[in-house]
């Protein structure tokens, strides 16, 4: 059944409007990749789903509820996590602080602070430090894992791979199968293509606030994404 | 149109104020000086917070100073009123500069009360100043309250004409400065500093100034002020509540930001007064009740929704392109 | 001796400032807000204190306790109902609405008591004083005071440091926007903080009653000795407002040694000087 | 040719983040030099320190011959070095045309007329019929043109430039690369921050990528857009399934 | 019957002072009542009207409500009482808008000299009638030579009109202590309602001090005394202005008031009589004991002889209308009053009349109940002491 189908989502900033009207839907235990060039709304349709961004009158349905509406921390309880751009660690907390907040809702399950330790083992020695005395990947599991802390049904994760050495990537991607193992349902939001196309199961591609492509990483062709990501031939630029 | 028949009203009123010695009573003469002389005041908080975003809860310092200035200058150093009240006004304006800057390490909310504090040491300071009676205040002499005009009326008349050239500079000072090429600098600060300095502008120097003059002619206010109340003491010179709160609650209910919403917020504030001053306390707290919900209801005050809603506006300051 | 006795005076009078503090640094660390009222709502304790015992006749404990409650629920309901909605970028609201606030409460007790100075009477425990060597003094009330003082302030940190609740406190600080990704309530939360800070200011209200006259313009200048503690000790920084506020408290009692009128003045002055030549206070934590 | 801008070791960290590590760089007169990199790699913090919006933790800048890293971002304006950010900061009190005319007047020494100068700008960049329009109620596109309408009205000698062209149709698109070439031929140095690949190819001379607020590479545009490995860090495709 | 006369009078009803005007409503209604329909002016009946006031304590208040009185309620003649934050700023906007104007419960000097009084000249509109700092002194250098001590005194003297006046180097006590041998320990003027006195107390205790002599308003005293008891400092002769001149103040001291002396300018005692009521000082204060059953303090006589005077120079005006005249009555006044003779022609300076003042002390009594013995009369004769100045404790 579905997890997650949210039907012509609009999102305004002020007199701009940054979506007009998303479709689109996930079953338990899939895991959707988002990409699209910057500007493209991505982050504006995962703070939509999340309750960040207050949207007007349109039907996100989650896990079989309506939650179009509901308050971002009351979606929250519901088991909808998201791992915010940026990674927004609380800097005047220490990086275990930074995990136990995320448990704050209060649902249990398999993501405890030792989970978290086994599956980010650089995390465990740091469990004292500030956030911010962190090196970027270590920043980034940390939010990783504040958002497991509360035991989501669906984890969104926006843009993970920002600012990352493709090595340190690597470690970070290494995760999400075992998240995924957990039992947790993933969006992804990327920029980086390849990684995307490595992880998700579908992959819906943003442009100007529309979805211009949608498919599975078998059937889409690079060419297609590169049309779809910029509206435009990149070999026709490069030669 | 609107805009034409408002500019007429506006126009109307100042010439009815420049005949009112013919139409006014004394004890409406005193009405008048008081509500032209708050005026100046909210013109001045209009000016420093709605366009520079220096929101300062100090203003007193600056009444006090003048009139304690104003008070030095005539009874300690002789100084003939006319030329005191001028004077007055620079050394006030002057006193701002190294005051300004200890205030303007602090930001924000911070800045407001710091002005504060520091309000609170003029005062103090004043209240060591043998010379001007310490802590007892001192009186102006008969002589020199009398040395403007020998009868009781003809006194009045002048104070009168005094309260009314310090609305008309007021309001006609910063209508000035907003059309100027500075006043653009302003109001771009007021909507935001960061671009306003990306395109040139030295938005430090200009709050600086801004402060300044605002000080001067706050401080001129206070000079006259006490001039009329003939007494001045620490207490009564540097009170937050009758120099800055009520100031601030005039600006802000007409719409900051804006000239003339300190205009439409004087006339309020006077006009509740009138119907409301016997119920004492109740007014006032009536009075912050009402401020707090413009604060909830829209922050822009009334001639601030006005505008927005109908684009009416007395004093343009804004500059169309012809085509 | 005179100034051994002087500093040790001041650093009692400490006490009260850092009390009169602890609550506005509170709030400024959870929601980077400062209230223009804080002063009055201290009178306000000290009033409510005052009607309790001597009007309504409570026994001390029963009226404390009645007082502490009221503080903090009109604290919650406060910024639930308006405080919330004026929070944001824009500076100016916040300050209005307190301000306007500070003029409400002046007025309202004027009205209800006059403008008469009031102290609540303690029989002796404000006369009885402990004696230490060489003809110094302490006074049995400014010393408890004092030791309340640490007590609140500990109270506090250990709140902070060392709870859950203390942990999503500091998490709203640092950034909002995302708590409720947590599954925290901003609204609730900035509820909760404002309650903490009533409590304390209640708590400072009653030790107000004791310590000095109050009449219904007190409060400003209580708010100023606040601030004045909190930037003196450093934002967001709650044993540097301790520290604050025995400063202030000292540089108050040297002053009056130059003489009477230099008392108060002493204490700005010190502020300002600190003001100067360290501008984010004496041991900053957080950034203005 | 004479060097217009010349950044030197230039460094900046936020905390532990280090978003510009050792930059350095010339860019000589009347140069139209495009900038790209992922997202969070420090293209708009470079913008900040050279407009002066951000002092750099060290390193030093020099502009028109004179060092300017300390220099306030008001006088760097005045100096001829003008800016666009890339979220819009119009002054949304004020008419367009005011935008532009508070450009006019204080930017780089001050234009002898500046009405004159602001409806001109207006014309070149076909914001004329919006100019009375309060800039509050424009649209992100008509903001984001308005950032580049105020920047040239300050006269400048280097225009910077932050992802202007982000959600333009192809035909808005090719209309803004026309203007930014005539901007160009007036003999303005410029440096442009775009993910719009193909707009930014159709107009600079010389191409930087920046990774980790480190330059990775820095030529001609094709081919630095050819190197594998930039196309790796830009779009994460790797060479292999390029392929 | 033909025009009211309006008699505007300002009062500190609230604030720290509020404790003078307790009288005011019980001394209004009195003259009320005697009044009935009105008083005869040169052959015609003319109603009173009282138009009250209240200062809130602030001279800048007392300023706005007397520019009230005289432009809004165009009063006929101001009267004023108690401090000069009161009488001050009334009495200036009076003599500036040549309003005639009453007013007492303030020592002539800060009243005079405060409003930059020129003794050559005087002023036009404005009498005031009260004792001066000269008499205070003699008063409390009499208490202090009354009891053995070392001689050294500390002052308690507040940054404001009174505790200027009182500490002035010519016109105040230091001169005259110095001359009579006393050692003067003064750390400064402070402000009011200050919330610590530590600094005072601690150098008093230094200089051994056993005298403590000043005028603070009641709340400062309270917390000076408490303060002084908090640190051990017990003085023999305590004899401060304002604060202890109330039975009020002195209850709420409890034991601790016992012994501290005063000043006294009236008292149910004083062999006065009223000239308009003919009720002796003990009628009076019997009178509003009964109507308040509040203690009778000594404002109370000074509010009754201030509508005296006033009343007094009104029947004898020939011209109500004209402030020329009804100020030529008031400066030609010499009327018998409950506080003694006041006549404005006698006086030190022009506009100025003097009233005996004499030296008094507290006791507590087993039921906690204070009362004021009169001490020494100090050549005022005709005012008879009751009891022996004795140390405290
Ligand atoms: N706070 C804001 N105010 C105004 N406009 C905004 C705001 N945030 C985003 N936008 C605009 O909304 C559009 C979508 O933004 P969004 O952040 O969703 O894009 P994105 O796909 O996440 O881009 P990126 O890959 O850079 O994160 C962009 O044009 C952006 O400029
Ligand atoms: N004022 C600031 N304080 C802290 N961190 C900041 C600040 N400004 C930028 N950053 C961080 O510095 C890094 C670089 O930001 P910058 O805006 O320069 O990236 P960019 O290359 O412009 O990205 P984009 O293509 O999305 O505009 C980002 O991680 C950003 O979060
Ligand atoms: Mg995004
Ligand atoms: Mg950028």
């Amino acid at each position: 059944m579905s997890l997650l189908s949210a039907t012509s989502v609009t999102a305004h900033y002020g007199d701009f409007q940054a979506l007009f009207g998303i479709n689109f839907a996930m079953a338990a235990g899939e895991t959707v990749a988002i990409i699209g060039s910057n500007g493209a709304g991505k982050s504006t349709f995962l703070r939509a789903l999340t309750g960040l961004r207050p949207t007007t009158g349109q039907n996100i349905q989650f896990d079989g509820a309506l939650i179009a509406g509901l308050p971002a921390d009351a979606i929250h309880k519901r088991g909808l996590a998201m791992v915010p751009e940026g990674r927004r660690l609380f800097p005047s907390l220490t990086v275990e602080e930074n995990l136990q907040i995320g448990a704050a809702g209060g649902r249990a399950g398999h993501w405890t602070l030792d989970a978290v330790y086994d599956l980010f083992p650089d995390l465990r020695d740091k469990r004292r430090n500030g956030g911010t005395e962190l090196s970027g990947g270590q920043q980034q599991m940390v939010a990783i894992g504040r958002a497991l802390m509360s035991n989501p049904k669906l984890l969104l994760c926006d843009e993970i791979s920002l600012g990352l050495s493709p090595k340190v990537i690597k470690d970070i991607y290494a995760a999400v199968p075992r998240i995924q193992a957990a039992g947790t349902s993933l969006i992804v939001v990327e920029q980086d293509v390849g990684q995307a196309l490595a992880v998700a199961d579908r992959i819906y591609c943003f442009m100007e606030g529309r979805v211009s492509l949608t498919g599975t990483p078998a059937t889409v062709t690079r060419a297609e994404i590169s049309q779809a990501y910029f509206g435009l031939n990149t070999e026709g630029t490069a030669a | 149109m609107a805009n034409r028949i408002l500019q007429a009203l506006l126009a109307l009123t100042i010439l009815a104020l420049a005949l009112a010695p013919l139409w006014a009573g004394r004890a409406d003469l005193r009405l008048l000086m008081e509500v032209l002389a708050y005026l100046a005041l909210a013109q001045m908080w209009n000016l420093l917070a709605g366009y520079t975003g220096l929101i300062s809860v100090g203003q007193q310092a600056w009444v006090g100073l003048g009139g304690y200035l104003f008070f030095a200058l005539t009874i300690l150093g002789g100084v003939p009123v006319f030329a005191a009240f001028p004077l007055a006004a620079l050394l006030t304006a002057v006193l701002a500069v190294p005051t300004g800057w200890v205030a303007f390490r602090l930001q924000g909310a911070y800045f407001a009360i710091g002005t504060w504090v520091i309000a609170e040491v003029y005062r103090l300071v004043a209240a060591q100043v043998g010379a001007l009676g310490g802590g007892s205040g001192i009186s102006l002499p008969v002589a020199v309250a009398k040395s403007i005009a020998e009868t009781r009326m003809g006194r009045e008349y002048v104070m009168y004409y005094i309260a009314f050239a310090l609305a008309v500079i007021a309001v006609a000072g910063v209508w000035l400065i907003l059309r100027s090429r500075w006043g653009l600098a302003l109001t771009a600060i007021r909507d935001s500093e960061v671009a306003a300095e990306s395109v040139g502008v030295n938005t430090m120097r200009s709050k600086f100034l801004i402060y300044v003059i605002t000080a001067g002619l706050t401080g001129l206010t206070g000079a006259f002020l006490f001039f009329q109340k003939l007494r001045i003491t620490p207490d009564a010179a540097f009170s937050v509540n009758d120099w800055t709160a009520f100031v601030i609650f005039i600006v802000v209910i007409g719409g900051i930001g804006t000239i003339e919403g300190p205009i439409i917020g004087t006339i309020l504030f006077f006009a509740l007064r009138e119907v409301a001053a016997d119920w004492g306390t109740w007014y006032l707290m009536g009075l912050g009740a009402l401020a707090i919900a413009v604060m909830l209801i829209d922050k822009r005050g009334l001639w601030g929704a006005i505008h927005a809603r109908w684009g009416l506006s007395i004093l343009p300051v804004s500059r169309n392109l012809p085509d | 001796m005179i100034w051994v006795n002087a500093i040790l005076q001041g650093v009692l009078l400490g006490g009260l400032y850092a009390l009169f503090a602890a609550g506005l640094s509170l709030m400024f660390g959870v929601m980077r807000f400062v209230n223009i009222a804080h002063g009055d709502f201290i009178v306000v304790g000290a009033y409510a204190i005052l009607t309790a015992i001597v009007t309504m006749g409570l026994p001390p404990v029963l009226g404390v306790a009645a007082v502490l409650v009221l503080m903090a629920v009109a604290g919650f309901a406060g910024q639930y109902v308006v405080l919330n909605r004026v929070l944001g970028k824009d500076i100016l609201p916040p300050i209005l609405v307190t301000f306007g606030m500070s003029i409400i409460l002046q007025n309202a007790l004027l009205e209800i008591y006059s403008a008469d100075s009031r102290k609540l009477p303690t029989g002796t425990f404000e006369t009885s004083s402990i004696d230490l060597a060489g003809g110094l003094a302490v006074g049995v009330l400014p010393l408890c005071m004092f030791l309340t003082a640490l007590a609140v302030i500990g109270g506090l940190q250990f709140v902070f440091y060392r709870t859950a609740l203390g942990r999503m406190l500091r998490a709203t600080s640092d950034d909002p926007e995302i708590v409720p990704l947590m599954g925290g309530n901003n609204n609730r939360i900035f509820a909760i903080a404002t309650a903490m800070a009533s409590l304390v200011v209640g708590i400072a209200g009653i030790w107000l009653a004791m310590k000095t006259q109050f009449d219904p313009a007190a409060g400003p200048a209580r708010l100023l000795f606040a601030f004045e503690a909190v930037i003196i000790g450093g934002l967001g920084n709650l044993w540097g407002t301790l520290a604050g506020g025995i400063i202030l408290g000292v540089a108050q009692t040297l002053g009056a040694q130059i003489g009477g009128g230099f008392q108060i003045l002493a204490g700005h002055l010190v502020f300002l000087l600190i003001l100067i030549v360290r501008p984010k206070g004496l041991f900053p934590r957080m950034k203005g | 040719m004479t060097v217009l801008l010349e950044l030197k070791g230039v460094n900046k960290s936020f905390g532990a983040l280090r978003v510009a590590q050792d930059v350095t760089f010339d860019l000589p007169e009347g140069q139209a030099l495009g900038v790209i990199g992922p997202n969070g790699a420090g293209k708009s913090t470079l913008f900040n320190l050279i407009g002066g919006a951000l002092p750099p933790s060290s390193g030093q800048i020099a502009f028109d011959g004179h060092d300017v890293t300390r220099t306030p971002a008001s006088a760097r304006c005045r100096a001829g070095v003008a800016r666009s950010f890339q979220i819009p900061h119009p002054f949304v009190g004020m008419s367009v045309f005011e935008n532009l005319l508070v450009a006019s007047s204080f930017g780089e020494s001050g234009h002898t007329d500046p009405e004159a100068a602001a409806a001109h700008i207006l014309d070149i960049t076909g914001l004329r019929h919006r100019a009375n329009r309060h800039a509050g109620s424009l649209t992100l596109l008509e903001r984001k043109r308005l950032e580049l309408s105020r920047a040239l009205a300050t006269g400048p000698k280097l225009l910077l430039l932050d992802e202007i062209a982000g959600g333009l149709t192809e035909g808005e698109c090719h209309d803004l690369v026309a203007t930014i070439k005539d901007v160009q031929s007036t003999g303005v140095s410029i440096i442009w921050i775009e993910h719009i690949v193909h707009a930014l190819m159709a107009v600079v001379d010389r191409l930087i990528v920046i990774d980790f607020g480190r330059i990775v590479a820095d030529g001609d545009p094709a081919t630095v857009m050819a190197q594998p490995e930039v196309q790796e860090i830009y779009m994460g495709i790797s060479v292999e399934d390029a392929a | 019957a033909s025009r009211p006369i309006k008699i505007g009078f300002v009062s500190p009803q609230t604030g720290p002072l509020a404790i003078f005007a307790e009288p005011d409503n019980h001394v209004l209604n009195t003259f009320r009542k005697q009044i009935g329909d009105g008083i005869m002016i040169n052959g015609s009946k003319h109603p009173v009207e009282f138009i009250v006031k209240d200062s809130q304590s602030s001279s800048n208040r007392a300023s706005t409500v007397a520019q009230e009185l005289i432009f809004e309620d165009e009063v006929d003649l101001l009267a004023a009482t108690s401090t000069p934050d009161t009488t001050n700023p009334v009495a200036d906007q009076a003599e500036l808008n040549g309003v005639p104007c009453i007013t007492n419960d303030t020592p002539w000097q800060p009243h005079f000299f405060g409003r930059q009084g020129d003794p050559a000249v005087g002023f036009d509109y404005t009498y005031h009638f009260f004792w001066g700092l000269e008499d205070i002194v003699e008063v409390f250098m009499a208490q202090w030579a009354a009891v053995s001590t070392n001689k050294v005194v500390g002052a308690m003297w507040p940054n404001d009109p009174d505790g200027n006046g009182w500490a002035h180097p010519e016109l105040g006590f230091p001169p005259v202590m110095a001359a009579n041998g006393f050692e003067l320990v003064d750390t400064g003027r402070y402000q009011n309602l200050s919330d610590d006195f530590s600094a005072q107390i601690s150098a008093f205790k230094n200089a051994g001090v056993e005298i403590v002599s000043g005028v603070m308003i009641p709340p400062d005293f309270t917390t000076f005394w408490t303060q002084a008891a908090q640190q051990g400092f017990n003085p023999k002769v305590v004899n401060v202005g304002k604060a202890s001149e109330f039975p009020q103040a002195m209850a709420a001291l409890g034991d601790r008031a016992d012994g501290l002396s005063v000043e006294v300018w009236w008292h149910r005692t004083s062999p006065f009589n009223s000239s308009f009521t003919g009720q002796t000082s003990a009628d009076i204060a019997d009178a509003f004991e009964a109507d308040t059953g509040a203690p009778s303090t000594m404002p109370l006589g000074f509010k009754h002889s201030l509508f005296e005077v006033a009343l007094d120079a009104l029947q004898r005006t020939e011209d109500p209308t004209s402030p020329e005249s009804i100020a030529k009555a008031i400066g030609e006044t010499k009327l018998d009053t409950c506080v003694g003779r006041i006549d404005f022609s006698a006086g030190p300076v022009p506009n100025i009349a003097k009233t005996p003042l004499v030296g008094g002390q507290w006791t507590i009594d087993s039921k906690g109940n204070p009362h004021l013995d009169i001490t020494l009369n100090l050549g005022h004769t005709d005012i008879a002491t009751t009891a022996e100045m004795r140390p405290i404790g």
